[in-house]
């Protein structure tokens, strides 16, 4: 394990340097700022609380952005390494390639929970400033919404990994990579989309598209979130759907864990097979 | 389709509480063949004042499409046209129904009137006027597109 | 003409039976037993605290013949067979010019059933139904049938089915009424040539709820918190809804079912869970100027065709739409649309609510809002406002609304 | 310690179908110096690629410091391996002397002796700058201080002198030396066989994947035959009379009166001598014995003729 | 400029033998068809024609995938060249720096073109396969949509090479060029819409308003393929503040040209000033 | 053409504030052979890239070819330019015959003549692999080939024989003489000094970027005054007795019975003789003259001395 440590601290002081961490947390806290200043402005709001308001802008923004960034951190983590030559070199040392996986995951995981916390803290504080009472319980909610979304960024950051140590070369792993991103962010909902419409509702129950919805987990991220409470699911035009779906937060966490867990070993499986 | 396998609900009787759709009134409060239909997950129908106004759910594009089972009246079977009576309820796709008699539905809209036999059918027609469709050959044009004549009187 | 007065305890049907026609017949306090039937033109007073009580036997008081006012009187105990159409007063078709006013009509059926009685008069009344018995089996609290010319003013009606209940008639005014705790505040049957104004509808099942007729002018009228809609049309043609505000309205604003050629002008839609749902089958229907204001959705409509909500150039105001004005004519410089495709679908298969925050939904609104011939069809706003008209009505209503003790809480 | 470092038992690496390295059988032992020599494309890279684990055998068994070194566990001894790839490539944004830091906290060892390494190949200077920034000769010197690191117990060291400069590669086989000395197992591989000669003890010949000779450079010598040979330049002016040279039996000329001959180690010094008795007395004389690059040369001949 | 037409030749085969070509085709073709038959169902009450519909469909598209692929095929053709130390040798032959631009350029616009012309013309074939009489107008505004998109797609592949020649590692340039992207694509035409609401017509006069639509090439190619669109008034948010600008079509294909012609300079002025 | 094919007046190459290369003036001549070399770091392949213009310089002026190389129109100049850089890499997806092909066009050369170079450098087999399955002296041999596309008239070798197998060194020298004698401008850098005595005609020696011997290796040895050493192993069994070696002037005992001696050049001949005619014959002598090794040692010493 100790080799892993290593690693990660190497991660996280190259992406320190190179100024990853700041770019990616200076994104997230200004595009959190902007919405939570933004807020509800134009749009009629139902009496629900900013902070709800807020909740489900970021959550929005969550599932645009974080996998964006995890997948930008992670696409080349193995091949560009294995593509400059330095990955050969570090495998020559007392060094197990799940060593390496697990080490690279440990630090991007760091420099993308840093990211989420200090971006979406700032909204927070920005919230907390103005002066708007909030109960106890929207902030709960808050705290769900960042710890998932830090959930969500390792799910990515995994898939990241398994692009990285199948294809060949950082080009592919790119393409590949925006790929995945458009396919669990955009295609796979708008062929659920489709096939509901092409369906017309008969045999894709609720609960197969529930099913459905957690396999992809950019959706259990949604699940988690714009249900998480009435004011919020309201917001997020969701209200009725939470207890419908049948899953509780716990078991959607575990399955967003399973999510992590699954490709990384995948990555690991396959990079030991590949040679240098 | 699954609509077979599914075990589709029997039909429920008319009761007070039974409130239609899209006039939330009483069902009572209406005369002629009525209709009902029920949706996957939902023990309790949808009532309809008309037949009429069964078929506009169907069709309409915003309402829930599970439909598990339609009924309406049978109006061969039924003697009082104000009330059809319990036990008159036919599953409303092997309907034959009548459109464009002088008959009135419940609010005095134009009724599509349901039969169980065509030879019941035919016969009103031979009475009423109008014409025979099944239930797949409603038109749209029937059901949808309005009416702008002015609603007849009603029976008192 | 005579003023005879009627202590409590003589026979109130003797009186009136031996009374002259245009006699005034003032009825002490107390309980007067019923029911009455008057048959010639009288005038029944109440002095403060006379009741007729029917005792659960027919229709409190029956009026046949044309000409008679009841006044002041509390009214009670009618009987409760809605075939024997009993109730409090009963103006029946010969009962013209009819005038029931400022009685307390409390523990009837019906309150008041006008049943083609031309011409009367219905004012100042409080009608308390029954809440004690099933709503199909419950009275109105006005019942008109039939009554070209009948007029209910400034009344406080609740409790029972409908508020106001109208069935084949015409020419009527229902004007100033405040309704609460019923079913429907106003509901028309086959009713034509009417019009509807200044009442206020609170808490009730739904507000005016006008079906199979038309040429109705409902104005200046106020709903309040009605669980399912402030207006219902249902097969209504050429009625004018004018200068109406809805409020608070738990489930939909407005709901049109097969209704044409009707007019919705300068009405404030606001805070409901969808403003105006629209069902296909309705057609030349002008909505223009209206204000929709935070409603949760402010356009139910499933349908291919395009419906443009504007005239001459005015269309409505959307509090949602991010609009702007660049030559500050008062109208956005962009149409509106309320609904897209994802609201289509979303209506069809509500499963796909599980969609709705989607990037994917997302990505398709943000391609329609940029291609909007994506779009299925549906309601455009092609000349949005960029403020709310000023609706009296309305402004009143939340004047009212705010004061802590104000008179409609 | 008798215990071979490495073994190879009938190695075959396949790309594709084609074979880069075919049936090799090896054992290094503790303190052995070897050098592992062949064509661009012998199987030299490959042969150490494998001993490392970074790529798989296609057939065969390997033994590295007593484990298979293909398991995933023995991942542990490669601590005691030091290893400088062919092409050294360093993360672009680290300094020479973090680079250092993070392999050895990778083989868990000491921080500290860091500097140490860092003097012994002259890097102090450039110790704080980015790799990015180093010239190749640099680079190279940071790969062999990494490859130092921990006094591992096996050395494989893939052309270890490219870009050295001559100070340094001076440097760097004493430190080999010192290694072994110290029980280490070396593996070299190179083309600069001049070099190899002194500084190995034995010597690995590989020809189109095929191991072809294995042996102390004496017995490669023994084995291949290979003849010094005595070059004597008489001068321009001498005038040098045929017969001087036993009728030049032997001798060829290979330039105005300069004359070579080929001999066995045995007749070289018998040759000499007669050089230095003659009349005409040479200006110069060169004696050159077999370099390993003859050895080499003719350990490829035979292969390339069977 | 025959260096440039060597490297050119390079870049093709090089996109063909890695298969990015066949990617991207694929990609387009596929969504093409999706959008054609997808986008020709339900509009069968509008009495625009099919082919008006699908043009329209295909440009959102095309402002939201071009941009994409084009960005993915250029963003490291000058850094990752560097990077892997190819680009020393080349430039050591008889090749200028702007050669090298150049003949990239040229060799990754005809895979664009490649790309949009075999998937849109995908999309045409299964219009005109199922049998919609179409006339002549609606191919010519179909043929502007595909050329239009392939100089949209231009414009993205000069911004990728100012942004590769910029940036130190092809890393860097992959989130610049992600940056990039979600600016010209979502974030201005958001940004103008807020400031449009805000400003409530105050300062922004018309004539600004059309100077910042030409300031965003995706709004370019937008204007130009409007005012070949249907029903005008049936366009909202940015498409509707569009057609009112007055800008002609050539003007604007100048304009489009412009922004790939600027690009492309300063990348090679930048370019010729990297040190290898 | 008597003209210069480089000059380079004042060249200083600065990367922030350190330079890399200072001050320095050279010269090229058509036919020229000139080896360039230094230890790690001196500034050899920053001289080189300053030539070929892929780098700029801080000060100073160079004409390459009779223009100015930073000048964009001077690209034209390249197709008489070979380069062969100190890491040749190739895009990985690329074939050798195709890689040629690609340079030679760009080169404006005819691809035909591309089979004959793969064939020198040993490399037909391969020509139509990915140059990524290529092992380091293949890349290498591929570089070398670039580099002699369409015969140019300036070489820059960045240590060409990195990699390169004893055989193909040879050959290598040989095509490098062959381009000399076709008039062509060599510029190699190495480290490996021995291989370049008698392969160069001159002989730049860079230290921390400064310019600080340059000429023949004659002017060079003549400069440095470097000694012949000459070594004589008497054999263990021999008794030796101390005064056959004139008291041992000069001479150093290195072994049992082995003694060696430094000499200036004049004075080997007679050393020899008086070596081959002592009462104790020695078993075995070596004559080593001063190699490149020594005067290159001799200059930085001189250097850091100062
Ligand atoms: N990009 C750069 N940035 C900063 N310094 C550099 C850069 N490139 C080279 N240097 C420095 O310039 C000096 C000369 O480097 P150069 O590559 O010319 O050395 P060299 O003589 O070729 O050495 P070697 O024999 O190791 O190849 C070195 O000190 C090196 O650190
Ligand atoms: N990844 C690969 N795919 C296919 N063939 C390969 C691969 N790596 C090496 N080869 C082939 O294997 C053979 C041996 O390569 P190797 O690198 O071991 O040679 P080498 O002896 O180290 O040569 P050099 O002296 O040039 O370094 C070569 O023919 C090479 O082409
Ligand atoms: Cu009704
Ligand atoms: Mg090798
Ligand atoms: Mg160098």
């Amino acid at each position: 394990m100790s080799a892993a440590i290593v690693i990660a601290g190497r991660e996280i002081r190259d992406s320190l340097r190179n100024r990853r961490v700041l770019a990616a947390t200076g994104l997230m806290a200004a595009l959190a700022l902007t919405l939570t200043l933004l807020g509800s402005a134009p749009t009629g709001t139902v009496g629900v609380s900013k902070l709800s308001v807020t909740i489900v802008s970021l959550a929005s923004l969550t599932i645009f952005l974080v996998p964006l960034i995890a997948l930008l951190i992670a696409h080349d983590a193995i091949s560009g390494e294995m593509e400059r030559g330095t990955m050969a070199l570090l495998l020559a040392h007392p060094v197990r390639r799940i060593d390496v996986i697990g080490g690279k995951f440990a630090g991007h995981a760091l420099v993308l929970a840093i990211a989420a916390i200090v971006g979406y803290g700032t909204a927070a504080l920005a919230l907390a400033v103005l002066g708007d009472e909030v109960e106890i319980g929207a902030w709960a909610a808050f705290a769900t919404m960042v710890g998932t979304s830090i959930l969500l960024g390792l799910v990515f950051i995994a898939l990241g990994y398994l692009v990285s140590a199948s294809v060949r070369d950082s080009r592919t792993a790119a393409a590949a990579a925006i790929g995945l991103w458009l396919f669990f962010v955009l295609i796979y909902d708008m062929a659920l989309l489709g096939v509901l419409v092409a369906d017309q509702g008969r045999t894709l129950t609720p609960a197969a598209l529930n099913a459905l919805l957690l396999a992809n987990p950019s959706d259990v991220f949604r699940l988690i979130n714009l249900t998480s409470g009435p004011d919020v699911s309201l917001y997020a035009g969701m209200a009725g759907v939470a207890h419908r779906s049948g899953a509780s937060a716990s078991i959607l966490i575990s399955v967003l864990v399973g999510w992590i867990a699954i490709p990384l070993l995948l990555a690991s499986l396959v990079f030991m097979r590949r040679e240098l | 389709e699954d609509k077979s396998t599914a075990a589709a609900p029997p039909p429920h009787e008319v009761d007070g509480d039974a409130v239609a759709q899209f006039c939330n009134m009483s069902l009572t409060e209406h005369s002629g063949p009525k209709g009902q239909i029920f949706v996957k997950d939902d023990p309790t129908p949808f009532w309809f004042a008309s037949v009429h106004d069964l078929f506009a759910f169907v069709m309409l594009g915003d309402t829930p499409k599970a439909i598990t089972a339609l009924y309406v009246n049978d109006m061969a079977k039924a003697k009082n046209w104000d009330q059809p009576e319990p036990g008159t309820w036919i599953d409303a796709r092997r309907a034959f129904y009548v459109i464009g008699s002088s008959k009135r539905g419940g609010m005095g809209e134009p009724e599509a009137v349901p039969f169980s036999n065509e030879d019941a059918a035919q016969r009103f027609i031979a009475q009423h006027g109008g014409r025979l469709v099944r239930f797949d050959q409603m038109p749209r044009d029937y059901v949808l597109a309005s009416d702008t004549s002015s609603p007849s009187e009603p029976p008192q | 003409a005579a003023t005879v007065e009627v202590p409590v305890g003589s026979d109130l049907q003797q009186a009136i039976d031996g009374a002259n026609a245009g006699d005034t017949l003032v009825l002490a306090p107390g309980v007067h037993d019923g029911p009455v039937t008057i048959d010639k033109p009288l005038t029944l007073e109440g002095r403060g605290g006379a009741v007729i009580d029917a005792h659960g036997r027919g229709r409190t008081v029956d009026v046949k013949a044309a000409d008679v006012t009841l006044r002041g009187l509390s009214l009670r105990g009618s009987g409760h067979d809605l075939s024997k159409m009993e109730g409090a007063v009963f103006l029946s078709r010969t009962a013209t010019r009819g005038r029931v006013e400022d009685n307390d009509i409390e523990g009837n059926l019906t309150g008041v059933y006008v049943h083609g009685a031309h011409d009367a008069i219905v004012r100042g009344n409080r009608i308390v139904g029954r809440t004690d018995l099933r709503l199909n089996e419950a009275g109105n609290g006005v019942y008109v049938w039939n009554a070209p010319g009948a007029q209910v003013l400034d009344n406080d009606i609740s409790g029972g089915r409908d508020g106001i209940f109208t069935v084949t008639s015409r020419q009527n005014l229902f004007k100033g009424n405040r309704l609460h705790s019923v079913r429907f505040a106003v509901h028309y049957m086959y009713t034509n040539d009417s019009e509807v104004s200044d009442n206020v509808s609170i808490g009730n099942h739904a507000g005016y709820v006008l079906m199979y007729s038309d040429h109705i002018r409902v104005f200046d009228n106020v709903s309040v918190g009605d669980r399912d809609h402030g207006i219902l049309l249902n097969y209504e043609n050429d009625s004018d809804i004018e200068g109406n505000a809805v409020l608070d309205g738990a489930a939909k604003c407005v709901f049109i079912y097969n209704a044409n050629k009707n007019i919705f002008r300068r009405n404030r839609f606001e805070g409901c869970r969808i403003g105006i749902h629209f069902t296909a089958g309705s057609e030349r229907n002008r909505i223009s100027q209206n204000a929709f204001v935070n409603n949760q959705t402010q356009v139910f409509y499933v349908g291919t065709r395009f419906l443009d909500w504007a005239e001459n150039g005015r269309g409505n105001y959307w509090s949602d739409n991010p609009a702007f004005d660049l030559n500050g004519d008062g109208i956005a410089d962009a149409p509106y649309r309320p609904n897209d495709l994802v609201d289509q679908i979303v209506w069809r298969y509500p499963a796909a609510k599980l969609l709705i925050n989607s990037p994917a939904t997302q990505v398709v609104r943000w391609a329609q809002s940029q291609f909007p011939a994506l779009h299925p069809g549906g309601v455009i706003d092609s000349a949005p406002l960029m403020q709310p008209p000023a609706i009296p009505a309305a402004a009143a209503a939340k004047a009212d609304l705010a004061e802590p003790r104000g008179p409609w809480r | 310690m008798s215990t071979a470092t490495v073994s190879l038992r009938g190695i075959t690496k396949r790309y594709g179908n084609r074979p880069a390295v075919t049936d090799v059988d090896l054992v290094l032992l503790p303190g052995e110096r070897i050098a592992l020599v062949g064509h661009n494309g012998a199987g030299k890279s490959t042969l150490i690629k494998l001993m490392l684990g970074l790529i798989r055998t296609s057939t065969g068994q390997i033994d590295v410091l007593g484990a298979d070194i293909t398991r995933h566990k023995a991942s542990a001894i490669r601590a005691d391996i030091g290893y400088l790839p062919e092409n050294v490539v360093f993360p672009p944004a680290m300094t020479g002397r973090e680079l250092l830091s993070f392999y050895a906290r990778l083989k868990r060892r000491d921080v500290a002796q860091n500097q140490s390494l860092l003097e012994r190949v002259g890097l102090v200077d450039a110790a704080d700058q980015r790799t990015s920034t180093y010239s190749k000769g640099m680079r190279q010197r940071l790969g062999l201080a990494q490859a130092l690191i921990g006094r591992p117990r096996l050395l494989l060291l893939d052309e270890p002198t490219t870009g050295l400069d001559p100070a340094l590669r001076r440097t760097f086989y004493d430190i080999i030396d010192a290694c072994a000395q110290d029980g280490a197992t070396v593996l070299l591989s190179s083309h600069a066989l001049a070099e190899l000669e002194s500084r190995s003890d034995r010597i690995v010949v590989m020809n189109r994947g095929l191991k072809v000779a294995d042996g102390t450079l004496a017995d490669l010598r023994a084995l291949a035959r290979c003849p010094t040979r005595i070059r004597a330049d008489f001068g321009t002016d001498s005038t040098l009379p045929a017969e001087s040279l036993g009728n030049r039996a032997g001798w060829r000329a290979v330039g105005v009166n300069i004359y070579e001959i080929a001999c066995a180690e045995p007749d070289k010094m018998a040759l000499v001598r007669r050089l230095m008795t003659l009349p005409a007395q040479p200006r110069d004389i060169e004696i050159v014995p077999p370099t390993l690059d003859d050895i080499y040369a003719h350990f490829l001949d035979r292969k390339a003729a069977e």
